[in-house]
């Protein structure tokens, strides 16, 4: 049975990556595991389980979640103004623009196509 | 003048013609399916007039007026099986060793009524899929004037109270 | 009768007769109507596997209708002999695409047993279905341009029809408007294409049209192929064109979303390469210049569907946006395939292209069949109101969570492979467009670990306590098709040897399609 | 000859027109009718390919002796196009009698609630 496949100039064998990934997480369990067993245990109720950000003492809601819509922020923010107001004002809801389209694409292609098609 | 009782009926004289030319309207639809291999026309221009019939009386009683005589759930059971016809004439020439559609009945004399293998036929299950289909169609969207007016004389007589 | 010499109309005829009469087995109740329609989806399929066996074992299967040969000796030309019959014309690339359709199709009527339960007037809805099933296997099963139009407007009327099912939502009828009066004006443009390829060379079908475009190209053709462009680039949902997918697709019951996302787009990639490398033929055309036009939009879909996916709350019209982007990696294959004709680099454009539009079949149409099921369940389709559904309804989320990471283009899974090729196949025409098409899948891999983040792992809110596995006849398909998934990550050389690379052979070899026809 | 190419002047003016009134009106209605007369547009475009001068009906007439017919295949497929046609267009005024129900008006420039 042939795992690997031929991809233009190169080569790609999921096999290798799948064993690979197996060996590097059973390696990173292992390591996770000794250090587990070789720290110091974590002392509650004590200075050490107070967080501190930036000096500050801060207090913190016991579940702290990590908010999905925070993922890729920065590239949203920097596109914010740029892209992202324009592209969903484009996509306005309004059949004409829709129609629209059709008929800058059909023009667009029209000129190129009809002038420059022929070999 | 007082107003009719029945508001989506045309006037005494739109409904008899209506019913007087039901009956030929009909038979024009079906001489035009049934001689579709041999005049122009065929399957879906008769059927379309055939289904003419049915608007008319639409137009002349309103849906109301209609739907208790003309049942669309029937309509939309002629419509299938005019499909189903159509379907199974093509698999005749598959069973007949030829191809799917190939025209293996009894060719006949050109320009006879009886001729031309399963064309005429065919013809005759489009025109039932596409008389009964149109049909259905249009009392189907009639349905949507039924409602609006219904709306319309509720809005009214919630005025009035 | 023997089955096998007419296979391939069988493929096509099949669901049509279920259509017409499942409303009269309907009459016998929904049970009977559900195990029909499953009846005559199943058989599609397995017809289709026959038919892809018999044009993989012999070559170009042709089959006339009403006759036993496609060409007629003329009068009027002193006997010259050319084929005007309707005819089907299955090569290896049209029993690829009709494996993949009755594939999804099938699943997706066994999807429809129990989803579509709470609906009234399920008869129409699988009449509908099974015609659907029908106009798809005919645009890719047809050797004639004018019944490839008539398919798709029988595939694009229930469509339309499909997408507007559930008229009592605004949404449904509203998205279906806005699906028919596009829909229709593209149609109305591809209509135009052909009339005016009729009018240029008398003829309908692909292979003689082909060839006489050879012979005598004139300039008329490069109108008809603008128009023909325009239109399939809305039905296959291509940006600036992409509007209507992105309202449609989730305003559909759920199967039909899988079937419209995962087939239904795709016909219009086909009837692209169909019409480039097969009707017009790349000897004739300026293949630089409209490939690179092909690149260019593929780049800007990509872009589009994958950063717009990003700020969706809606999990149905976020997989739409992801539909697509991954139609542009599709036109971004069959865009380097068409610059770098005959070279490396084209091959591996169209051995990714086809790859992954047999990859997106799957994960689209097992990820909307998904969304489907978290519908059913939980009632709503904001990503917002999920949490925790890994805890209640572990299969549909693990397959879910396989279906993302692989559409995103994680390693192991079918989609990394795909795309790895069509990176490799763009980076060989210039590096940027492998760079963009990396982005555009940080994007989609963006998108996806958001669903998966927010919807299925964390804590489940309040209102969802009693939240189960749907029943068995929902979870199978997802669940066959996540296999298939897997299998197809870690053996990908199974599906590109047995139907990929014959599939690219065909689509390469347009002087063996014509000779199937001409005498 | 410019009597020859007078029905395609025709064919293209009206789809150019239908054309217009698909992007410029903003009655859903209109737009429907702008659709049909760019589909009749292409009908039109279709059969005066077919067209020969002085030709009668392609059908078995029985006459015998020379006879010019104008050529079937177009009216074949503008017929089928018509049926088409006429199928998209029952289905959009349907869908469009449900658009006014849920919105109470066909101004499309309202019936935008999907958007972003």
């Amino acid at each position: 049975m042939v795992f690997g496949i031929e991809t233009g100039f190169g080569y790609w064998d999921p096999l290798i990556w799948v064993v690979l990934f197996v060996l590097m997480f059973i390696g990173g369990y292992l390591i996770a595991k000794y250090a587990a067993q070789r720290a110091t245990p974590f002392r509650a109720d004590e200075l050490e389980s107070e967080i501190f950000l930036s000096g500050w003492g801060e207090t913190v809601e016991k579940d702290l979640r990590f908010p999905s819509k925070h993922l890729y922020w920065g590239f949203r923010k920097a596109l914010e103004s740029a892209w992202y107001r324009s592209a969903v004002e484009e996509h306005s809801g309004i059949l004409t623009t829709y129609i629209f389209w059709i008929v800058i694409l059909l023009l667009i292609l029209m000129l190129l196509i009809a002038f420059g098609g022929a070999m | 003048m007082k107003m009719s009782e029945k508001p989506y009926e045309l006037s005494v004289i739109v409904r008899t013609v209506a019913r007087l030319l039901f009956g030929l309207i009909l038979i024009f639809g079906f001489y035009v399916i049934v001689h579709g291999h041999i005049t122009p026309g065929g399957g879906f221009q008769g059927g379309v007039v055939t289904a003419l019939a049915v608007i008319m009386l639409l137009a002349a009683y309103g849906y109301e007026g209609v739907v208790t005589e003309v049942r669309e759930k029937i309509l939309e059971r002629f419509e299938s099986l005019g499909a189903i016809m159509f379907w199974t004439l093509g698999l005749v020439g598959v069973i007949a060793t030829a191809t799917y559609f190939a025209d293996v009945l009894y060719k006949g004399t050109p320009g006879e009524l009886i001729s031309a293998g399963t064309i005429p036929l065919m013809n005759i299950a489009v025109g039932m899929k596409v008389a009964s289909g149109v049909a259905v169609l249009v009392i189907i969207m009639s349905i949507g004037m039924y409602y609006s007016r219904k709306y319309q004389k509720a809005e009214k007589e919630g005025a009035e109270e | 009768m023997n089955i096998m010499e007419h296979i391939a109309i069988l493929v096509v005829i099949t669901p049509l007769f279920g259509a017409f009469s499942t409303p009269f087995v309907s009459l016998a109740g929904k049970k009977a109507a559900d195990i029909w329609v499953g009846i005559f989806s199943g058989l599609t399929f397995v017809f289709s596997i026959l038919l892809g066996l018999k044009v993989l074992r012999s070559g170009i299967v042709i089959y006339t209708l009403g006759a036993p040969e496609p060409a007629i000796a003329t009068v009027d030309y002193n006997g010259l002999i050319f084929p005007v019959r309707i005819l089907l014309e299955v090569d290896a690339l049209s029993a690829l695409l009709a494996l993949v359709i009755s594939l999804i199709g099938f699943f997706a009527a066994i999807y429809s047993w129990r989803y579509m339960e709470h609906d009234t007037g399920v008869e129409k809805f699988y009449t509908l279905f099974l015609l659907l099933l029908t106009g798809m296997l005919g645009i890719v099963l047809t050797g004639d341009i004018f019944n490839m139009y008539v398919f798709l407007e029988i595939m694009s009327i229930s469509a339309y029809a499909l997408v507007a099912f559930r008229k009592e939502t605004f949404e449904a009828v509203e998205a279906g408007i806005k699906y028919l009066v596009v829909g229709s004006a593209a149609s109305t443009l591809i209509l135009l294409a052909v009339a005016i390829l009729y009018g240029v060379y008398g003829s309908l079908t692909i292979a003689q049209i082909a060839h006489l475009i050879e012979v005598s190209p004139s300039p008329l053709i490069w109108g008809a192929l603008a128009l023909y462009l325009t239109g399939f680039i809305l039905k296959a949902g291509i940006v600036p064109l992409h509007m209507w997918l992105i309202d449609a697709h989730p305003a559909a019951p759920s199967s039909i979303s899988a079937l419209l996302s995962g087939v239904v787009i795709k016909t219009g990639a086909y009837a692209i390469i169909r019409i480039f490398f097969t009707l017009y033929g790349v000897e004739v055309m300026n293949r630089a210049l409209i490939g690179w036009i092909i690149v260019v939009i593929a780049v800007i879909t990509m872009f589009v569907g994958g950063s717009l996916g990003l700020i969706q709350q809606d999990l149905k019209r976020l997989l739409a946006y992801s539909s697509v982007a991954q139609m542009g990696y599709i036109a971004l294959g069959i865009g380097v395939a068409l610059i770098a004709f005959n070279t490396t680099a084209g091959d591996a454009g169209l051995v990714g292209a086809l790859f992954h539009l047999l990859n997106h079949a799957i994960m689209k149409g097992m990820l909307f069949l998904i969304a489907g099921v978290i519908l059913h369940q939980l009632g709503t389709r904001n990503i917002n109101e999920m949490g925790g559904l890994i805890k209640k309804m572990p299969i549909t989320s693990a397959c879910f969570i396989i279906g993302g990471l692989a559409i995103a283009g994680v390693p192991p899974f079918n989609g990394f492979v795909s795309k790895l090729i069509l990176y490799e196949a763009s980076a060989m025409i210039s590096p940027a467009l492998a760079v963009i098409a990396i982005i555009s899948s940080a994007l989609t891999l963006g998108m996806y670990l958001r669903v998966i983040q927010t919807a299925f792992l964390g804590r489940a809110p309040e209102t969802l306590k009693d939240i189960r596995d749907p029943p068995a006849s929902m979870l199978i398909p997802i669940v066959i098709l996540a296999i298939l998934i897997v299998i197809f990550g870690i053996l990908p050389s199974l599906p590109v040897d047995s139907i990929i690379t014959p599939a690219v052979e065909a689509v390469k070899n347009q002087a063996s399609y014509l000779s199937a026809v001409l005498p | 000859m410019i009597e020859g190419y007078i029905p395609y002047i025709f064919a293209i003016s009206l789809f150019v027109l239908g054309l217009g009134t698909i992007v410029m009106k903003n009655n859903l209605i209109k737009i429907l009718i702008g659709l049909d007369i760019m589909e009749s547009a292409v009908h039109l475009f279709l059969i005066s390919l077919g067209y020969r001068t002085g030709g009668t009906a392609p059908i078995w007439t029985g006459i015998t002796g020379e006879k010019i017919f104008v050529l079937p295949i177009p009216q074949a497929l503008t017929l089928t196009a018509i049926v088409i046609g006429l199928a998209t267009l029952a289905m959009a005024l349907s869908i469009t009698v449900q658009v006014y129900r849920h919105y109470g008006t066909l101004d499309i420039r309202e019936i935008r609630r999907l958007r972003g």
